[in-house]
């Protein structure tokens, strides 16, 4: 059994409208950074999983996005587990 | 005729649609809360407005998984008729009871307000009073109103006649600026399938008193209480 | 064991003598704790040292006065068994320093001081001030207070229905950010913040505790210099989903039963505020085990737990042998509530970490012999400067309705709806008057009755004439309310002033109170609730005195609603009161000619009461149909406004 | 003149309260996954920047993030720059 540190990146699928990356993208510009261009705005996480095990980790994270913690209507998700 | 009012913890439209079931319809009302399995013998189920777990993560990402919405999908797969308002529509479309996602509003600004709605589809069991193409106006209230789907499921929406609501101006004319949340097609409200579950950004409950503004929103409580 | 120095005892904004007072109190060397303790009970923000001896010239009772100040909010009778609760509260600091989070952290304190007090709060107002527009630092704070409101707020599904908002250079380097919370209560069911029962637990519910917001009582007695940018860390941040919890779980726990004596919620100064005043209402004592109170950091030591601002907190002293009842309903709500300590009889707070004692302070010496200040005096030598204006000296305008059309788009007279669209205002369903008229109007559901409430100052005004803007800001919050058919009932306040260390800022603080206490008698509204917020000054730069007023008032009957704009085309329009040539700190002066001069309007506080109740008497007798009151930008904007505020407006035809 | 790829983390300080992540975290916990611990949510941000080099890159997200992407008072950040 060991602690594991796991780091989860969300990301809004292509041809998913994303109004926030737009907007600050948009700000960007105004503020002088022209070059600017594909802003696209997701989640980021970072946990701690006790008592487990590095396969056992792998499959809980896959779990936990696919039920929760992204929404398979519009968003991919990829993780990366290693050793606390 | 009964109405059960889930109650997610963070709910807080559930007193309201409370208040106009049992007050101004003068029907049987119970809150249903959401760690129980017990719909109470509710003829309708409402899932109400709020902000169900405070919205985090993803509004109604959480709440989908309480014990009492278990009880709502097998109600609705059994015909029963759920009407999910603003909060409760994110519930439904997380729950895949509906297709689509109700993204963050295009000004990224918690809007409140008035707008006008064009019904379009008078043969659900929650506008059966209204006539197609009524303009009925009703009071929106939220931050993550844009109603998103691929082309594919609009497309299926438009086909079946599941575009319940449209946003619309005061002649009921779908225009790009009465479109106040960036919403495809101007979509304010979508029924499923079988027309027996209802899932609409504004809130009819907010406009069955004259009172308060107007009393457009009636002809949804009335129609679901015609179908009884 | 940490000596403490010089500095250490500056660090925490306590002077020399305090210091020795504090000596005479525990009649030996505070440790680190108890000083820390001593530096936020004896802060300004919690001892209104610089503010006591003017405050208590209010006039605070009345035969419908059920609770004056001194609870954490007001109490007010309105007849049927039924009461309103209601208090403002400041968050300057710390929304100048994050404005998200210190304006939602502002709303989420205030919402607690009205449940509390065992009432469901049924609307929130806030009154706001700015640099002007252009500058980006207000575009950024403006942006900021009102999404952090709005956040809040509506997650707490309590409406936002009206309120206040004004732009002017003062404030540039101080925003002004005021919260406040109405609510209705039985009047059977109201609860205290009072310890009682020597031996009743003393239950600790809500929100783990972590290292938010310490020293946040003293830095809000602190003045911003030019670094003030690093004082950052102190911030709070709010979780209204929590506070939502919180509420249900409350309230419900209230309408159980008698399981509760007594309740505050830890605002400023968290913990040491909410168990000290509350032994002190008693006089009684409290003990407190810091090692039972839920933490979210690991290793807080007893001075971060004690002085900690965590937000979603309340202290209860509970009924013997009820804890588990209130465990079972917080529980239930998915909160914590950890019995911490329990009631004492020696009036004196003793807190015990591991096992041992670390601090034990008499009651007392933390709240009645907190230090009170007679602050010098001295009228400030603008005032004669700047009430010399002659309006003769002032040309006349070319195109008036180029005028008015600027005067009606300037921020601080155009409509608002850009700012409260973004606050659900209609949640709860009872919401009759929705923002944008003079006064905000809130049906009680199972009556034929409704009440009114409105946040109102013109700190030009108090500029000028301390005085004459004391007396107005509450005269102005009476007309809104009669305007709207309501009787005035009562009154809470937030005095923002600059620094009382400074002669001039404390006479105008004197002479705002002066007028405000002479309107309040005159109006039959005293003062039920409220709160000083002084220092909000930048590099010696304070800003323009604002008392702000909270009112609200009664409708006996809902048919009695009346809406600032005209109804039908051929209705005949009244002027109530008479008009004087009085230009003096006017918006129009300032926002046209640049001139901020006066004197501002005289007022005559008789008049006013008789001019109320002459508005109050015609709308009970059904022939007003519509009733605005005149303010910024005078007659001219007040029937503009009364044209345009409805979808499709009417005009209006008036013999100057 | 090349195009860079830039991927951006704003995650919250250390101590300051995270009511999101706590109430992801409870949820995950009622789902099973008891041995989830120290969750924080923060957010992700990919997007290009076109006719810029390495360096100018570097320089400018820097400034993006400074003054726009995260809020100095409560949130730290960091960024990686690849050529596209």
């Amino acid at each position: 059994e060991v602690k594991m540190k796991v780091k989860i990146y969300i990301t809004l699928k292509k041809g998913v409208l994303d109004p926030q990356g737009k907007t600050v993208q948009d700000a960007l510009h105004s503020m002088g950074y022209k070059g600017t261009d594909k802003l696209r705005i997701g989640k980021y996480m970072e946990m701690e999983l006790n008592d487990t095990s590095p396969e056992e980790a792998e499959k809980s994270v896959k779990e936990m996005c696919e039920k929760l913690l992204a929404n398979p209507v519009i968003e991919d998700y990829r993780f990366e587990v290693e050793a606390a | 005729m009964k109405f059960g009012i889930v109650v997610l913890p963070g709910s807080n439209c559930d007193h309201d649609c409370y208040h106009v079931a049992r007050h101004v319809f003068g029907k049987e009302a119970e809150f249903l809360w959401h760690k129980d399995r017990d719909l109470k013998g509710a003829d309708c189920v409402i899932l109400p407005g709020g902000f169900s777990y405070g919205d985090y993560l993803r509004p109604g990402a959480i709440g989908r998984f309480s014990p009492i919405i278990r009880e709502v999908v097998d109600f609705a797969k059994k015909g029963g008729p759920v009407l999910g308002i603003c909060n409760g529509f994110q519930v439904l479309t997380e729950t895949g009871l509906l297709p689509g996602v109700l993204l963050r509003n295009r000004s990224l600004r918690f809007i409140c307000d008035s707008v006008y709605l064009r019904v379009e589809n008078n043969k659900t069991r929650f506008t059966g009073t209204y006539s197609k193409k009524d303009v009925v106006k009703m009071p929106i209230a939220h931050n993550d109103g844009n109603y998103f789907a691929d082309e594919d499921t609009l497309k299926g929406l438009e086909d079946d006649d599941r575009i319940v609501f449209r946003y619309s101006n005061r002649y009921g004319e779908i225009t790009k600026d009465s479109n106040p949340n960036g919403a495809c097609l101007n979509i304010a409200g979508i029924c499923n399938r079988e027309g027996n579950v209802l899932g609409m950004m504004p809130h009819p409950e907010r406009c069955c008193e004259s009172i308060l503004g107007g009393e457009d929103g009636k002809g949804v409580f009335l129609s679901i209480i015609d179908c009884f | 064991m940490v000596v403490i120095s010089k500095d250490i005892v500056k660090e925490h904004g306590l002077s020399e003598e305090e210091y020795k007072s504090i000596l005479g109190c525990l009649g030996r060397e505070p440790n680190l704790l108890e000083l820390g303790i001593f530096s936020v009970m004896w802060s300004e923000h919690c001892s209104y040292k610089s503010s006591r001896m003017y405050l208590k010239e209010f006039p605070t009772e009345g035969p419908h006065i059920i609770q004056g100040p001194g609870e954490n909010a007001g109490v007010v009778d309105i007849g049927g068994g039924m009461a309103v609760v209601f208090k403002m509260e400041s968050h300057n600091h710390p929304s100048y320093i994050e404005p998200y989070q210190g304006a939602a952290t502002g709303v989420g304190g205030i919402l607690r001081d009205v449940f509390t007090m065992g009432a469901r709060p049924v609307a929130i107002l806030n009154s706001l001030r700015f640099g002007n527009l252009d500058e980006t630092k207000t575009r950024f704070l403006l942006k900021g207070v009102v999404a952090g409101i709005a956040g809040y707020g509506n997650c707490m599904g309590v409406p936002t229905v009206g309120g206040e908002v004004y732009f002017h250079p003062s404030y540039s380097g101080n925003c002004l950010v005021n919260a406040m919370c109405v609510g209705l209560v039985n009047k059977k069911k109201i609860f205290m913040g009072k310890a009682a029962g020597v031996g009743n637990p003393l239950l600790y519910v809500g929100s783990s505790t972590g290292r938010d917001g310490i020293h946040g009582a003293t830095m809000a007695s602190d003045v911003f210099g030019e670094g003030g940018e690093e004082r950052r860390p102190t911030v709070q941040v709010g979780d209204p989903f929590t506070e939502k919890l919180l509420l249900e779980a409350c309230l419900e726990a209230f309408k159980a039963g008698e399981y509760i004596i007594g309740i505050q919620d830890m605002g400023a100064a968290g913990l040491t505020s909410s168990s000290v005043e509350m032994a002190d209402r008693g006089g009684v004592g409290v003990e407190i085990d810091l090692s039972a109170v839920p933490t979210r950091e690991e290793g807080m030591t007893p001075y971060e737990i004690m002085l900690s601002e965590s937000q979603e907190r309340m202290l209860i002293v509970a009924k013997e042998g009820r804890v588990g009842d209130i465990e079972r309903i917080f529980r239930k709500w998915g909160l914590k509530a950890q019995v911490v300590g329990r009631v004492i009889e020696e009036p004196s707070l003793r807190l015990i970490s591991k096992g041992k004692e670390v601090a034990n302070i008499p009651i007392h010496s933390l709240t009645s012999k907190a230090p009170v200040y007679k602050r010098p005096v001295k009228r400030p030598d603008y005032i004669d400067r700047a009430n010399k204006l002659e309006t003769g000296s002032v040309s006349l305008p070319g195109d008036m309705n180029a005028i008015l059309l600027k005067l009606l788009s300037s921020p601080n007279i155009a409509n608002k709806k850009w700012i409260y669209r973004q606050y659900d205002h209609m949640v709860r369903t009872s919401t009759v008057v929705l923002p944008g008229s003079d006064a905000a109007v809130i049906r009680i559901q199972g009556t034929n009755k409704a009440i009114a409430m409105t946040v109102d100052c013109n700190s030009r005004y108090c500029y000028l004439d301390p005085f004459a803007g004391g007396m107005s800001a509450v005269a102005e919050a009476a007309r809104n309310l009669a305007a709207t058919g309501a009787r005035p009932l009562a009154i809470t306040d937030c005095l923002n002033f600059g620094n009382p260390e400074r002669p001039e800022i404390m006479w105008q603080f004197r002479e705002a109170v002066r007028g405000m206490k002479q309107a309040c008698i005159a109006l039959e509204t005293p003062v039920v609730s409220g709160n000083v917020s002084f220092y909000n000054e930048t590099s010696g730069e304070a800003v323009y005195p604002t008392p702000s007023v909270g009112m609200v008032g009664l409708i006996e009957d809902i048919s009695h609603i009346t809406t600032q704009w005209f109804k039908n085309d051929g209705d005949v329009i009244a002027l109530i009161g008479e008009t004087r040539e009085e230009l003096g700190g006017s918006e129009y002066l300032s926002l046209i000619h640049g001139i901020e001069d006066g004197p501002p309007p005289s007022i005559d506080i008789i008049r006013e009461k008789a001019v109320i109740d002459t508005c109050l008497d015609a709308i009970r007798s059904g022939i007003i149909l519509s009733a605005h009151d005149c303010s910024e930008g005078g007659l001219a904007v007040a029937l503009a406004k009364a044209c345009i505020s409805f979808e499709d407006g009417l005009g209006a035809e008036m013999e100057i």
